[in-house]
């Protein structure tokens, strides 16, 4: 039994259970979780939008807007058309493992329908906006070189093949949901699915031509900086808005989200005052966006100071992950979407395991979820979690990307087509026109 | 006629232009370049990736002169674009052969 | 009848009717108007701003962004003075036409005065905000050419002579609020005026000096990019809080308009790919704009299906308006307005009045409004009221601009004006001076 | 007594006198404080970040935009370590000067710990909103010239040694709060502190190199004008919010928020147009935070036609004080924090104390604070806020400067490194590279 | 050959490239500069402090021209970049010793 | 002495003041410049208005370089900055009558 973590529990068996109806509406619920909606809709438009578009060369940042623009656009039709009922309704035997079909084209809605005490539909909106979002993290990992068709058909299919499934894992009533895996708001779904994926696509795709050689610098922090505070703000909805009522857990959630950010953004600072001499900003908000993907997964099961725990080992950690994959590694996952969301949310489901418990003193979290009554049986769970959804994710990624390039001959566009930047080249028009 | 060509530091092109004014120029054009020499660029950093950018920013200073104003021209220039400090530029100097105002047609020294 | 736009209708007799402060205050429903108001406000200050600033001349951008925030302010201050109780106040005798004296300045509203169950002043507030973003749109049309002084004097006297009274009309208890004309959140009142308007300025006005001689592409296609999607969030807002409640109604409003802001998107870059060979970021989000504008009118009454429909009409048809308006007439309408606001909120004005019917099988909306029965007799009131708003709307608009070019000696600035840019030339400062 | 700002009210005992966790959720109007303290943190980022981040040179940019990331992080973990135990917690004897240690690392603050009937960790959470913004306000004095490690322990040591202090006085049940002082959010206890200490600050520091010599103009005023708008809409947070509920008292203070930066935004506006012939959007935007500041102290407590003197007298005055500073005094304070933030927070701490009044016919308020009686009575006690916590801030502003400048041998960069701009010196990158 | 250089109003540029073309100049390199002279540059205020911008935006055009072809070009510029107003612009030319097409490698009259 | 400008393409530029360096250039001025040329440009859509952009971007090197040096520059340089493709760019050799290191005022050879 985890009721700390009620909000997400009650996600589960959404529809079916709820169906019923009976649950009056709690307009307090309801208005959080409609401001929710639009905080995490805001996160990718133009949030990541932004934070991910300052980072390339100004000859590919119409492509990055344009990414998640159509990204949110296309996977939203797909979420009405039977991306929803695949990971929220009741799939009745193969419950388990995916959802049903009761809710394909939104069949049966009405606004009476009800999630827990919210309308369903603010549910399935409040969802909708998770599964635009994981899509839209990855696209940091081939930026600059894939065909926009391949961008599209990969992400359509990689939501329906990964995301649906696993958010029905874990949240939908699946088989981790079973088991208690604690995710309060998308440690394994969002942020282990996005990274892994990311990884495998920057190295199926291959690094950049020129990467290591040629000079890349970001074209424009200030707007990575813009977006990177208005992922912090829409992450107060993201994982505030994942208990799905206005109450202290929802508070907690914000509150511990704040913190883990903050301590993610000092920790990343004085790695690079230390190692480096200087700070930069890049850095702090790098650790903002670390400490947040991190607590994630925590978010309604810890307490502050165990938060600040989270935060600060995200920023050390994913830190030193992004220099071994960039400069060790050479691996050209060019945003740097593995080291910072898929080590974060593997971090913060393991994490989530150990400051969930209510026995550390000041460090302690609000209780094991299931049937848990440990920290090792918690980390058992979690660790399975990690592992399971990274290798499902890693190997669909994989033929994903492969199928992809059957159907676009290639994902990569030709080598002059990458010197000359694809916003000319794919989108037929230019960034800035200043004078 | 000569066109003098100076490449200075670019936080010193007002005190340039002025004391070029003050010895009687009244044109000249400027364009921002890059500048390659003894003087070093700077190092950036961005998630642990270091780009170095040899360049450093510098202004170019185009003035067509009369033959008989050059020496004190590149005097000017050099007091006034001078710190003493390694990358202070240096000034180029070519023949004109001739010069055409556009909005009346006058040519050469009455043109500048 | 038609409650599932009840919250529209509570507009109409609000000061009035609940001035009795009997309802119960219910704070979910106030917490998410509070909410709704600040997205609301969002739209104009920054999201259009950017909107549009993006799309001029870098010589320009400012006076497009001190044009927006003038008009909101200048706006703001005549709707405390009397612009609200023009529009929503009780009008007596010519309730069919105007509303009353009783709220001028403000008059008797306290903080326990009540609208249906939220404070009558968080309903004041929330109307503000749309009264401020009409004019804001027109100036679109405008762009680039118009004395700043013209700007102001025709956007106090328009907003007074046209959005009032409209406002009354359909939702203040007017003329078209009696007969059920459907416009659940500005299709007519707030897209059909701006757009209609925009087309008679750009007549009036005339071409900018060069066009379609000089190229004047967009001189930052990443704030345009930007301004639409805080336009989009802010939409949320827009569509969701016109149910003046945190329920089914607001959920499934804010759901339709996401889904139709997402088919436009899809619709536009599939006109563009085919006809051009090429999706542009700038057409991905032209499309959302349709979209949403589209789906304004429809949003409380039409289901998720027939939000895909209407959201994939209004990127293919505004596309196709776009290019007439532009390319084949020569309508120097700077930035699409009316091919986009216009032409998108006659659209949905229209496709309202078929797919609120309950009886489209998964097309269904949720019933008619007023007395209407069926589809024939509802698209009548929907096409009187377009007609008629249109009409109205395109006569006042040329009278009160002819009236200010006599108050300001022309509307336009000098040709010289013109090519230096607005910026220097009105505000004395400019855009960037990025080194 | 003063039932009208009950909201600020109940901040004072909040911990101590609610632990008692007997007054129930209510879910609307923790939904709202949710989303205020989203809106509040989106003021600071990226909102102030961009709009003191556009005025700056370009070669400064992202060091704003650093300090109000670092700051932000910073403040927020020192807020859990101790600030909002010693500024909202039970002082005890002390309570008149100081807080206590109950909140000390957070202790004992759970899920169903209340301050009112909003769980406890939301009004923790929004109240580190306010304590991270007002050190973020002060950077515009000494921007493109301090050392960063002195800009973080200076914040530190401020926000310690002034703003939890004031706070407790104000609003965390201290001497003032005791005395009836009006500052519904944040007058004196934000901008009071945060304009003297910048006025202090410029003073100490001294003017940038080539001050009044060297032309500094703002490198992006197309950020600033976005922040701007950043900020109106976030401050419907931090006056909305304040009310700590979301009912009338909330939506009026939200409106007359609106009202007062609407006219501070015309008066400035019209002060430009008959004094330089011009009208600048710059002017505009300062006018509307000069109202906004202003409008801040009073917000609760007066009507919209008080509102809208507060926001004329702001406009004008704030205008020529700015003036004065910069160019009869050539004080530096280089973003202008006194003359708008400092100023503004004085004239709406002392117009509070009018506009109160229930006495005043269309411009009445809501009535006086404490056992306040009269408009007379009133002003007494706003003018000790005033005096004593401007000279508060002052002398502590004076004596931090100083030891910080011990512990970093300097408060400034050298001037090579000035002149090379902090953005490369301090972080070693650039905030552009546009090709 | 020679270079011909000149220095132009910025709206000016497409019919002046436009008129060079039809007279059959094939080639031209365009610079973004910005002139001091005669022509006065503007004022900017914020929030009160008063910037005076001396210099004026201007577009640098260099041609490398045979002989033959040097007065033509002067005239073609001369004609479509005039307005008659202060700021038109100049004209500059030098002696060119020796062109190179990188592509090919050949050399003088033939680059061009 | 002469003056060596060469116009080449953007992303060039490191190898050629690279392959500059290893023959011993010590320094060079370089400008962003737009060429016009047989390369064609590009075409841009906005909701469908095309806007023909004729200017190709492009890099302007210049270097002082003494009598001796300039054939192995010319040759460093065509080496360094061709493709074989359209719009590799052109060099443009003209006299250098003067030099002038502005920091001390060294002249000629000795200043470049
Ligand atoms: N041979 C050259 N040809 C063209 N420009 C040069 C040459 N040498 C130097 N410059 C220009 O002069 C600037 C200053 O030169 P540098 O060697 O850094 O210092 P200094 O001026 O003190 O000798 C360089 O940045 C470059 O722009
Ligand atoms: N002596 C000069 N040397 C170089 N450029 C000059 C000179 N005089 C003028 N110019 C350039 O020519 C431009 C136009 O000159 P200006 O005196 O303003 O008007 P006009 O062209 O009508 O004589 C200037 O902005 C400057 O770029
Ligand atoms: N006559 C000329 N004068 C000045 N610059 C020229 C001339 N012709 C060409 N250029 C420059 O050289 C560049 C390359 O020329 P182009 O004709 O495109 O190809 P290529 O170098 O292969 O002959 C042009 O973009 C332009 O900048």
């Amino acid at each position: 039994m985890f009721p700390q973590i009620i909000g997400a529990t009650l996600l589960c068996f959404a529809p079916s259970v709820f169906a019923t109806d009976t649950t009056p509406l709690n307009t307090g619920n309801t208005a959080w979780i409609l401001t929710a909606t639009a905080l995490v809709l805001f996160m990718t438009l133009p949030g990541l939008a932004l934070f991910y578009g300052g980072l390339v060369r100004s000859k590919n940042v119409l492509s990055i807007l344009v990414q998640c623009f159509a990204i949110a656009s296309l996977i939203s039709l797909l979420w009405l058309v039977g991306f929803y009922s695949l990971a929220f309704s009741d799939g009745g035997n193969l419950q388990n493992w995916l959802g049903g079909s009761g809710r394909i084209f939104m069949a049966g809605l009405t606004k009476d329908s009800m999630t827990g005490d919210i309308p369903e539909v603010v549910f399935a909106a409040f969802q909708m906006t998770f599964a635009i979002i994981t899509p839209a993290l990855i696209i940091g990992a081939f930026a600059e070189r894939m065909k926009f068709a391949a961008v599209l058909i990969f992400s359509a299919l990689w939501t329906l093949a990964v995301y649906v499934p696993v958010a029905h894992w874990v949240w939908g009533g699946g088989y981790f949901f079973q088991n208690g895996l604690i995710d309060f708001a998308g440690g394994t779904v969002v942020h282990i699915t996005a990274g892994v994926a990311a990884l495998v696509c920057a190295l199926v795709l291959g690094q950049r031509n020129g990467f290591g050689k040629v000079a890349m610098p970001p074209h424009n922090l200030t707007m990575t900086i813009t977006g990177a505070g208005m992922l912090w703000v829409g992450w107060y909805g993201f994982n505030g808005g994942s208990a799905l009522a206005a109450n202290g857990s929802a508070g907690m959630a914000l509150f511990v989200t704040h913190i883990a950010a903050s301590a993610g953004a000092l920790a990343w600072m004085a790695c690079e005052w230390i190692k480096f001499g200087k700070p930069s900003g890049l850095g702090i908000v790098t650790g903002v966006i670390a400490g947040l993907g991190t607590i994630t997964g925590a978010a309604g099961v810890v307490g502050p100071a165990g938060a600040l725990v989270i935060g600060l080992m995200a920023g050390v950690i994913c830190f030193f992950m992004t220099q071994l994959i960039k400069k060790t590694l050479q691996i050209d996952d060019s945003l740097d979407v593995f080291p910072v969301h898929g080590v974060g949310g593997i971090l913060g489901t393991f994490l989530a395991g150990i400051f969930c418990s209510p026995d550390l003193g000041i460090f302690s979290g609000f209780g094991y979820a299931g049937e848990h009554t440990s920290i090792a049986s918690q980390l058992g769970i979690q660790v399975m979690g990690i592992v399971v959804i990274g290798l499902y994710t890693a190997v669909l990624t994989w033929v994903l990307l492969k199928v992809t390039a059957l159907l676009t001959s290639g994902l990569r566009v030709s080598a002059d087509a990458e010197r000359e930047g694809l916003d000319l080249v794919a989108h037929e028009e230019r960034g800035y026109d200043i004078k | 006629m000569k066109m003098v060509s100076a490449v200075i530091k670019p936080f010193k092109l007002d005190e340039v232009r002025e004391a070029l004014s003050e010895i009687g120029v009244t044109g000249l054009t400027v364009t921002e370049v890059k500048g390659f020499g003894r003087q070093k660029g700077h190092t950036e950093l961005y998630r642990g990736a270091e780009y170095v950018v040899d360049f450093v920013p510098k202004v170019r200073l185009d003035l067509a002169v009369k033959e008989a104003d050059v020496d004190r021209v590149l005097e000017v220039i050099c007091r006034a674009a001078g710190t003493g400090k390694i990358g202070d530029g240096k000034i180029f100097v070519t023949d004109l052969l001739q010069v055409v105002r556009i909005r009346t047609g006058e040519t050469n020294e009455s043109a500048i």
